[in-house]
């Protein structure tokens, strides 16, 4: 396996975008501690104490754009400067294209993992279980790359497919009504609970806490089904793209 | 990192480190809008300060704003460190203590803001000082080069009255040797001609041989007196590239590969000062800064330029200050109107030119 | 007056800064109305937080054209580097007044409930350029456009939040409450809640003159000549 | 009459100085090429020339007013071609000439005419409607140039404009400069490339260190240099050849052998050619004779030991 030599490479690329570093671990930290001041001593109706909620809501919202890096340099290696160099070189191409992959979702867990213990160790917030959370977390990291990498294949041009990312992240974010609610009907309601990978997750972590099993593997079910529908999607596209 | 070793710098970071002060002070003990504006208006005069140099009388700004806020918070008796240390950077540090007078009737704890004032007014004059030794500083460097960019437009007159004196010696000196010649050799060698010319038309053999004895004798007189001629003038010293090989020969501490080509006999005498000057400060170069085995010296002369290189296999780290030896041999040269540079980046590598004169040697 | 021409053209040249600068302002107008905060409809609340991006988009065009060197060409041309920065900033204030008009004025037509949309246009304005202000003394620091734009967005959120924009400051704990002061965004919300409660004019203009402090400091920093 | 001239010149970043006393004239009509390897001080010159940063000491006299050398009508008469390409992505050809024209204060018909005329000029008529992220690389540059054309400046600043483009794309650019030059207009010109010098420098300005360390027409400086001369022999055999006696030859200062290829360096004016070619054919066949002339390149290193741009650097 010579694509396996590469990884350790891809993982140094990864952890040396410093941009991506201070987006999705500098500024979720951040902002979970500024929330967890902000919320201190307030709990919600089932009184888990709020600033508990959010941290696990933080962590679960920047899964949704764990794919960039994946994109970047699926994008950078197979379709732009590195292209040639790449397809010259002897090794399976779509095995490297996973490589980078399972990289990028690793080093996307590990980035949520972090928050984990961060917001643990440091700012006291308990986490009801800790396996199905990271469980969840990985689910919401490999969807993310799946939908990056769909975007990435399907649009011509890389800029707006890295817009329509961040649409992805930002629009499921505004859909699942964390910035204001979403008006009433069918469309809405649909996007605002089972269409809403975050709102999934949040849910299964959920139900989880409250031991309700059933409902909790219901949830994380159906983004496991999502994503093997949309990884068969990709499989398509980008074998299309590529070949 | 440039920035950091310039003091305006830090001038900048204690200025914005003031006003964070001012804010912390703020935070921790009121926080109403009146004194923020207080501080925003501070920060106005301290950005204007960072990108302008603003003159003196700003610091009547500073202060009267502060004086403004007096009724309303102790903030402002606070950032009157602004205005005494704008003063004492300006060097007018008498005047900021004025601003001292401000403790008696301070709301704010008179003993805290006495040291702060004194703090602002220490690193106003230690600014002030560390400033004007900067320009200080520069504008000597710049006069100091200055003058020796003068000093070399002199030399360059100097040697050319110089070389045209070391041409008149030697047009003086060989006048000498023909001199020398025609008296010892010249009447000895006529008369032996002029015998040998009668040796044709003589019958007599005895007359004959006495002839032929006269010129063998004057023949042996002349080839002595040649001898002796040519004895009196070689020099005895060193001259030209004998004497850089005679340098590189008693050079024992690393092998020299010495190569030399074109006509060396050329080079004018003083052009070899400065070609001997450059080979012995290189291999002193050599030997104290160098860990280099082998040494390249090339010496190459043409009709127009003697060029001398001399490249060691040294590995020593870049050390780009060019010593006061190779500058003052930098400065010879460019008075000759050649140029000598320097190269570190493999190993150590020197290189000579000099421009030859047209016809310099050989007229 | 080329400067401001292409300015404006420039600005309109990219799909992302249309989007930006056209699509996003109406949709605030149709955003609803919180239960019981913020006090104004949710896209009046949240509009400080486009007009600060579209501050920074519009800034970067400044960057792009230090980036590529074009300054150096304008350095030699016989214009000051005051005069394209004004005509610049110049032609951002007229498309960002446009979008305030456009937002409260829309509005009203489409029947929110906005109490005195004149000052509250005031308001926008004012903040817009103490937005476009503080985007320029931000990119005086970059070399690279992506780089500053990605770094601001994550530090505006972190302003936003800390100013009392998403999150109302009656909330927050008390050491929070007085650094919140510190953000332009907080006075942004302070006016908009006079807009809804406030009596005494005064307190108003007290705001917006706050905002334009910020708009002069930060154009000072901001107003550095950088060549590259 | 002196179009630029510095005098005196000292320019420090921090305490590094950049420029030391430098001295500098430019004659109307001249073509100046800068030359010096990276660091050399040649960008900063520049901008010291065009007033883009102040400097410490010294005078910088533009159209013979030192007064106040930057002033708007000094600088209408000035133009500067970037090393970087320095147009706008997003407006098209013409657009972007348009845009550096009105900043020049042309206006109405005049504009619209200059622009054309530069388009023509750089021989882009035909695409002014083009966006230049559609232009090859020599378009590219053939555009940057065009921006500082519509103004017609007298005294034209040209800071590497051939980095990266093909030979034919080069060689348009450097008839381009000719034609300016016919037409006129003062140019001071810095590149890497020594081939352009020698083709368009009426004279040649070598900077190192901060300083001017030589200047003269391409001719001079190469005579007061030169000191050796490449010869290239093809031969049917080379092995044959013993390189022992040639190196023995007198001048002879180098022999390498490549393939078929016999390199020798030989000093200047040693005639020792008929002495190399008589003992080579002694052992093999001679296919071609070629000799090598000395060019900036060598001046350079000659002067400094240094490469004047890096092996790798294109």
């Amino acid at each position: 396996m010579r694509v396996l030599s590469t990884i350790k490479f891809t993982v140094l690329r990864m952890v040396r975008n410093y941009i991506v570093l201070l987006l999705l671990l500098v500024v979720p930290i951040l902002l979970i501690t500024f929330f967890s001041y902000i919320l201190s001593g307030v709990t919600t109706e089932t009184g888990v104490p709020l600033r508990d909620e959010n941290a696990m809501q933080m962590v679960l919202v920047f899964q949704l754009f764990g794919g960039s890096i994946v994109m970047y340099m699926i994008y950078n290696d197979l379709f732009t400067e590195n292209k040639m160099r790449i397809y010259s070189l002897p090794f399976n191409q779509t095995m490297y294209a996973f490589s980078i992959m399972l990289c990028g979702a690793v080093y996307s867990i590990l980035l949520g993992v972090i928050l984990m213990v961060y917001a643990q160790l440091v700012l006291g917030v308990v986490w009801g279980n800790w396996v199905w959370t990271i469980y969840i977390i990985s689910l919401m990291a490999i969807l993310s790359i799946i939908v990056c990498l769909i975007f990435t294949f399907s649009v011509k041009k890389y800029k707006i497919a890295e817009r329509l990312s961040e649409v992805y992240g930002v629009g499921f974010v505004l859909l699942a009504g964390f910035f204001f609610p979403m008006p009433e009907n069918a469309f809405f309601d649909f996007f605002g609970t089972y269409g809403n990978p975050l709102t999934l997750s949040i849910g299964a972590v959920h139900e989880m806490d409250q031991s309700n099993l059933g409902e909790a593997w219901f949830q994380a079910n159906i983004l496991l089904g999502a994503i093997i529908i949309l990884f068969m999607v990709m499989l398509i596209l980008g074998r299309r793209r590529m070949g | 990192m440039k920035m950091i070793k310039e003091p305006m710098f830090f001038v900048n970071v204690w200025r914005f480190l003031m006003i964070g002060v001012l804010i912390h002070l703020w935070i921790m003990e009121e926080a109403t809008t009146n004194s923020f504006i207080l501080i925003l208006l501070l920060m106005i005069m301290t950005s204007l300060r960072w990108r302008f140099a603003l003159p003196v009388w700003s610091v009547l700004v500073d202060a009267f704003i502060c004086f403004l806020f007096f009724p309303y918070t102790a903030i402002s008796y606070y950032g009157l460190a602004v205005p005494i240390f704008e003063l004492t950077i300006k060097g007018r540090a008498v005047f900021s203590l004025l601003f001292f007078i401000s403790l008696f009737f301070t709301s704010a704890s008179p003993n805290l803001l006495f040291w702060f004032f004194l703090q602002a007014l220490f690193f106003g004059l230690f600014s002030y000082l560390t400033l004007k030794n900067q320009k200080v500083n520069k504008l000597e460097a710049d006069e100091q080069r200055k003058a020796r960019y003068e000093l070399e437009r002199i030399k360059i007159d100097l040697l050319e009255a110089n070389q045209s004196v070391s041409q008149q010696a030697g047009l003086m000196e060989r006048y000498r040797i023909s001199r020398e010649l025609h008296d010892h050799l010249g009447h000895d060698l006529t008369g032996a001609s002029l015998a040998l010319q009668a040796y044709e038309y003589i019958q007599d053999p005895h007359e004959a041989d006495k002839l032929l004895e006269e010129v063998k004798n004057r023949l042996e007189r002349s080839t002595k007196s040649l001898r002796e001629t040519v004895h009196n003038m070689t020099p005895t010293t060193l001259m030209g590239v004998e004497n850089l090989e005679y340098i590189i020969n008693n050079y024992y501490q690393i092998d020299i590969d010495w190569k030399k080509s074109g006509d060396t006999l050329q080079v004018p005498a003083y052009m070899w000062s400065l070609l001997e000057a450059c080979l012995k400060e290189a291999l002193t170069n050599v030997v104290r800064h160098s860990n280099a085995t082998k040494i390249e010296v090339d010496l190459h002369v043409t009709g127009t330029i003697a060029r001398l290189s001399i490249q060691d296999n040294g590995t020593v780290p870049n050390q780009n200050q060019t010593g006061s030896g190779l500058r003052s041999l930098q400065m010879r040269a460019r008075s000759l109107g050649g140029s000598v540079s320097i190269n570190r980046d493999n190993g150590f590598l020197l290189v000579c030119v000099i421009p030859m004169e047209k016809g310099g040697a050989d007229k | 007056m080329t400067i401001f021409k292409f300015a404006l053209k420039r600005s309109f040249s990219n799909t992302t800064n249309l989007i930006f600068l056209t699509l996003f302002p109406i949709a605030c107008i149709f955003l609803p109305n919180g239960e019981d905060w913020p006090f104004l409809p949710y896209g009046y609340q949240y509009f400080g937080i486009l007009i600060l991006f579209v501050g920074i988009r519009l800034a970067t065009i400044i960057l792009e054209d230090r980036e590529k060197g074009v300054v150096k060409r304008l350095a030699v041309a016989p214009i000051s580097h005051f005069q394209y920065l004004s005509q610049n900033l110049l032609a951002y204030s007229v498309i960002l007044i446009l979008q305030c008009i456009l937002v409260v004025f829309g509005g009203v037509l489409y029947g929110q409930e906005l109490y005195q949309p004149g000052w509250l246009l005031f308001l926008f304005v004012s903040f817009s350029f103490a937005s476009l202000a503080i985007a320029l003394a931000w990119i005086s620091i970059y070399r690279k456009k992506d780089v500053s734009f990605l770094v601001y967005m994550s530090l505006i959120f972190i302003v936003i939040i800390l100013g009392g924009l998403m999150i109302p400051i009656e909330i927050f704990p008390d050491l929070l409450k007085r650094i919140a002061i510190i953000f332009p965004t907080f006075w942004l919300a302070e006016g908009l809640n006079w807009i809804v409660f406030g009596e005494n004019i005064l307190d108003f203009l007290l705001i917006n003159g706050v905002l334009w402090l910020y708009t002069i400091i930060f154009i000072i920093i901001g107003s550095t000549r950088k060549i590259y | 009459m002196t179009i630029a001239s510095m005098q005196g010149v000292v320019k420090r970043y921090s305490s590094d100085i950049a420029l030391d006393y430098v001295d500098l004239d430019i004659q109307e009509g001249e073509i100046i090429g800068l030359l010096g390897p990276n660091g050399a001080g040649k960008t900063t010159l520049i901008q010291t020339l065009t007033g883009m940063t102040p400097f410490e000491r010294g005078k910088v006299e533009l159209f013979g007013q030192s007064k106040n050398p930057f002033s708007i009508q000094n600088k209408e008469r000035m133009g500067l071609v970037t090393q970087e390409i320095t147009v706008f992505e997003e407006l098209t050809a013409r657009e972007n000439l348009h845009f550096f024209a009105g900043v020049y204060g042309l206006k109405g018909e005049e504009k619209k005419r200059r622009v054309e005329e530069a388009l023509e000029f750089v021989g882009l008529g035909d695409k002014g409607a083009k966006m230049p992220t559609k232009f090859s690389g020599g378009m590219k540059r053939r555009l940057n140039i065009a921006c500082a054309l519509t103004h017609q400046p007298r005294f034209l600043i040209m800071d590497e404009p051939t980095v990266g483009i093909d030979p034919q794309s080069r060689n348009y650019i450097l008839e381009t400069v000719k034609k300016l030059r016919e037409n006129g207009t003062t140019i001071l010109y810095t590149t890497h490339y020594m081939e352009e010098v020698q083709a368009i420098a009426t004279r040649v300005v070598i900077m190192d260190q901060g300083q001017i360390i030589k200047e003269g027409t391409v001719e001079e400086l190469i005579k007061t240099v030169q000191h050796e001369e490449k010869m290239k022999i093809d031969v049917t055999d080379a092995d044959s050849v013993p390189i022992n006696d040639l190196e023995k030859i007198a001048g002879v200062k180098k022999v390498v052998l490549s393939g078929s290829q016999i390199t020798i360096i030989s000093a200047v004016g040693s005639g020792n050619l008929d002495r190399i070619l008589t003992l080579v054919k002694e052992y093999t066949g001679v296919l071609g004779i070629q000799a090598d002339k000395p060019n900036l390149e060598d001046v350079f290193l000659t002067l400094t030991g240094k490469q004047l741009r890096d092996k790798g650097e294109e």
